[in-house]
């Protein structure tokens, strides 16, 4: 049990640090792909299918999509430049202060009295979370749904060129 | 050490991942993604705490976690636009450079 | 209605699977090495060399290496040498032969000039395709032995030109007799003891030599 | 997977009969894991062996169409082709291009097949012949689905070529665009039906009205055209004609797989059909009644063969396609997908939510019911469609 939890921790955590190591961005993006796998398949071990398959769905099948594509349209960035001085102090200093917020935390949870109970939660079929989802949480799901649709207006109205459309372009 | 110190102790580390990427890197694509995957770390949270905690609600955690996912969807959509705007007032995506207010 | 069209098309596809399998006249694919289609009669490609005789083609070759061709032909795909001695031909009579007579395949466009320049019909297109060969310069290069075939396959090709030809050729041939035998009424009359000139016929008429007796 | 059903007939249960024979002998945990060894292996052996038989069927149909008889040489009515084909595939070097990215380049086939035999696990096959029955099963396929676009991005990038790069770009697009059309003509099945999972979905369209039409959903107003959108975005997520942009081999050489050849190109190709495998299965599960007789009197025909008979025949409509539209343009491609599926799809939710709805409605309601739900499915069709053919005439050809 633990030790598929570790092998699926080892090998996000690890996908994730060589993502945001990596000097090739495209790299970066299929190994932070690999990684949200990973958190996948640890939804899948904490018995929560339903997430596991809408993480799937949400971020390998969408995010990492925009993330290249935003990559390719904006070409020159592919490859970044050796880091100036300035940023290599920066990355240490990020790297001091990632470390402080980790130990912070790692501390904070070997410290404080979780409990387990012995029995784990029960796993919710798809029935129930629908009924959930559209009983007890109606109201944040429509406010969800608005704040996706806002959100993809947004991005279609931000990202949009302001060049007309060429007339003769209809098929 | 139980599970659930376990699995709070994955999410902590791979927080800190997402933390130093989005702090150290200058490309604002890779700084977005770290950002995603602090989130994830929090949503990985959501679902150890729904699972191990001896009084937990039916569900809520995966639901919450679902609301989670959907919302970093709308952040990732808004931030790659923000991103392409940028590249296309300033011809560059290194967050240091873009200084400007003025496109 | 949008889609209308796409079932149109789907109904002509449709119809076209279905009626190849009961129509011959839309199936018509043919399974070429084992099944072939006869060529038709005016097809041409690649000359040879006709000769009289399948059993000594060599020895019975209409052509007399005049060169004619070998001057003529556009990309020069012809190599002949004339043989020193004489041979007698198909009617005996003492004939130059090519020692050498080489077509490059390769280069020869089949543009049929060798056949329209040729005085004695000894060069005719062929009807062969498959010359495909797995070495480029040797054997593509066809000697005489390989461009020589009879005159019967001639006439299995193309048989209303071969016709033409063999009834030119025995027109001549029996125009040539008859002079022959004029002149040597005309010559015994006067002077029987004269003997026959034999260059005389063959000058008026080149291909076909008088008779031997 | 399951026990398997033991009222049913012989035939019926001959699979599970078959793999109880070859590991009843076995411990418990064991057991476990031979007979969940032995269904991967049975849908690997099965779907191998129809992809093998699809590029043989796909170009004799397609010869047959443009009346030639197609492979004939190799074997009776040339049936060795597809080994001959594997042979040389096997046999033929591979090419890594200096500049590529050789671990991406030699990933991109692997994970793209692997995504897409993923996909299989969840369709069933026939009454309880299902690899994993999972609660959410339906979302499981489009998950796995999705990723495969990953692994083709990954291949276009690797290859460091342009047009490899481009036909990628192209890929991301359609598969993008197409996957939204895909996912809600599949929400309004998981409404009707109830669940999220592949199983319940295929026993939930069980029973007849009259005794002869099947409560299928494709039977249904909002089913017919859910249908309709769901086959031309799966035609479209599977890269085939009159989709196949990707690989427009007038435009983009071979797209993804320009810099790829030998066994790698294989695994693409095979990819491609499981992939077309994998959708054409689940649009029978979802819409044409899965594993479910047409007839009563037909029931006697074991599941998996009417399941089989059914995705056959699917497969063929594919290569139908194939051999009769030509390609669209990239931008008709997308304007196609978010002018006219998208919304039809949407409306179509609503249709199939009224249907829900007014379940109870009998006598002359019946009658409404039924034209309200034809008005909603046919109606938006026509009025999308007019409005995406706008300006477009028939065409007249000067020189044809």
């Amino acid at each position: 049990m633990s030790a598929a939890l570790a092998i699926v921790a080892l090998a996000t955590l690890g996908s994730a640090a060589a993502a945001m190591l990596g000097r090739s961005l495209l790299r970066s993006i299929f190994m932070l792909a690999v990684s949200w796998a990973g958190v996948a398949a640890f939804y899948m071990w904490a018995g929560a299918q339903f997430v596991a398959f809408a993480q799937v769905l949400i971020y390998l099948g969408a995010i990492s999509m925009v993330a290249l594509f935003a990559v390719l349209l904006t070409r020159q960035s592919r490859d970044e430049a050796p880091p100036p001085p300035a940023a290599l102090r920066r990355a240490i200093l990020a790297v001091v202060a990632a470390a402080g917020v980790a130990a912070v935390l790692l501390w904070a949870v070997a410290h404080s009295p979780l409990a387990v109970s012995g029995s784990l939660a029960p796993a919710t079929s798809v029935r129930q979370l629908g009924f959930d989802l559209m009983g007890r949480h109606a109201a944040a799901l429509l406010v969800v749904g608005v704040l996706l649709t806002i959100a993809l207006l947004g991005a279609v109205v931000l990202a949009a060129d302001g060049a007309q459309e060429r007339p003769g372009d209809e098929p | 050490m139980n599970a659930l110190q376990l699995c709070l102790a994955f999410s902590s580390l791979l927080f800190a991942v997402g933390l130093a990427g989005a702090l150290a890197r200058s490309n604002a694509i890779i700084v977005l993604l770290g950002l995603e995957l602090m989130l994830n770390a929090a949503n990985i949270n959501f679902i150890a705490f729904w699972r191990f905690s001896p009084s937990s609600a039916p569900a809520t955690g995966v639901i919450f976690v679902l609301f989670s996912i959907a919302v970093a969807a709308a952040e990732a959509a808004v931030g790659m636009a923000l991103v392409i705007a940028i590249y296309r007032h300033q011809k560059t995506i290194r967050l240091p450079d873009a200084t400007d207010l003025k496109g | 209605m949008l889609g209308t069209g796409l079932l149109q098309g789907l109904a002509v596809t449709a119809r076209n699977f279905l009626g190849s399998f009961y129509d011959r006249r839309r199936f018509v694919t043919t399974q070429y090495p084992e099944q072939r289609t006869a060529l038709p009669e005016a097809y041409r490609n690649f000359p040879f060399l006709v000769c009289e005789s399948a059993d000594d083609p060599m020895g019975t070759l209409r052509c007399v290496a005049c060169q004619i061709c070998e001057k003529e032909c556009p990309p020069q795909c012809i190599y002949i040498e004339k043989s020193k001695d004489k041979k007698p031909d198909a009617n005996g009579k003492p004939q130059i032969y090519p020692a050498v007579f080489d077509i490059d395949t390769a280069v020869c466009m089949s543009c049929q000039i060798c056949v329209e320049v040729c005085p004695f019909d000894a060069i005719k297109m062929d009807q062969v395709f498959e010359l495909a060969a797995t070495d480029r310069f040797g054997a593509l290069l066809m000697d005489r032995h390989a461009l020589a075939k009879p005159n019967s396959y001639f006439q299995s090709i193309h048989p209303t030109e071969a016709g033409e030809v063999d009834s030119r050729l025995l027109a001549a041939r029996l125009a040539a007799e008859e002079k022959a035998r004029t002149a040597a009424a005309a010559k015994a009359a006067p002077k029987p003891a004269a003997p026959k000139p034999p260059a005389a016929p063959s000058a008026e008429a080149p291909k076909p030599s008088p008779p031997l007796a | 997977m399951s026990a398997g059903p033991t009222d049913a007939h012989l035939l019926e249960r001959a699979p599970f009969l078959l793999r109880d024979w070859l590991t009843h002998a076995l411990p418990e945990p064991l057991r476990w894991f031979a007979n969940t060894l032995i269904a991967i292996a049975a849908i690997l052996a099965i779907f191998g062996t129809l992809f093998a038989l699809l590029t043989l069927v796909e170009r004799k149909v397609l010869g047959r169409v443009q009346n030639r008889p197609g492979p004939n040489r190799t074997g009776w009515f040339g049936i060795l082709q597809p080994v001959a084909d594997g042979i040389k595939m096997l046999t033929k070097e591979d090419i890594v291009p200096r500049a590529a990215d050789p671990l991406l380049h030699f990933l991109a086939p692997v994970a793209l097949l692997g995504f897409s035999v993923l996909t299989f696990a969840v369709i069933p096959y026939g009454r309880d012949l299902v690899a994993v029955r999972l609660d959410a099963g339906v979302l499981y396929f489009f998950a796995a689905g999705s990723a495969t676009e990953l692994s083709i991005f990954m291949a276009g990038w690797s290859s460091n070529n342009k047009y490899a790069l481009v036909a990628a770009m192209r890929a991301l697009a359609q598969l993008i665009s197409y996957e939204l059309p895909l996912l809600l003509s599949a929400v309004p099945v998981v409404l009707a039906a109830g669940t999220l999972s592949a199983p319940d979905i295929v026993e939930s369209q069980g029973g007849f009205t009259w005794g002869f039409v099947p409560h299928w959903h494709v039977f249904t107003p909002w089913g017919a055209a859910a249908f309709l959108v769901f086959f031309i975005s799966a035609l479209s997520e599977s890269n085939r004609s009159p989709f196949d942009l990707p690989e427009a081999e007038s435009e983009l050489i071979a797209g993804h797989l320009t810099e790829y050849s030998g066994f790698k190109y294989a695994l693409f190709f095979m990819a491609e059909y499981f992939g077309m495998c994998s959708l054409c299965g689940m649009a029978v599960t979802l819409f044409l009644g899965g594993w479910q007789a047409p007839l009563a009197a037909l029931e006697f025909i074991p599941s998996y063969a009417w399941f089989a008979l059914k995705l056959c025949a699917l497969l063929l409509v594919f290569i139908w396609i194939r051999a009769t539209l030509p390609r669209l343009r990239m931008d008709q491609l997308t304007r196609f997908a978010w002018k006219f599926l998208v919304p039809l799809a949407l409306v179509n939710l609503a249709a199939s939510a009224f249907w829900s709805l007014s379940f109870g409605w009998a006598g002359p309601m019946q009658a409404l019911r039924w034209a309200i739900g034809i008005a909603l499915a046919v109606g938006p069709f026509v009025l999308l469609g007019r409005r995406l053919g706008a300006g477009i005439g028939p065409r007249t050809y000067r020189y044809a």
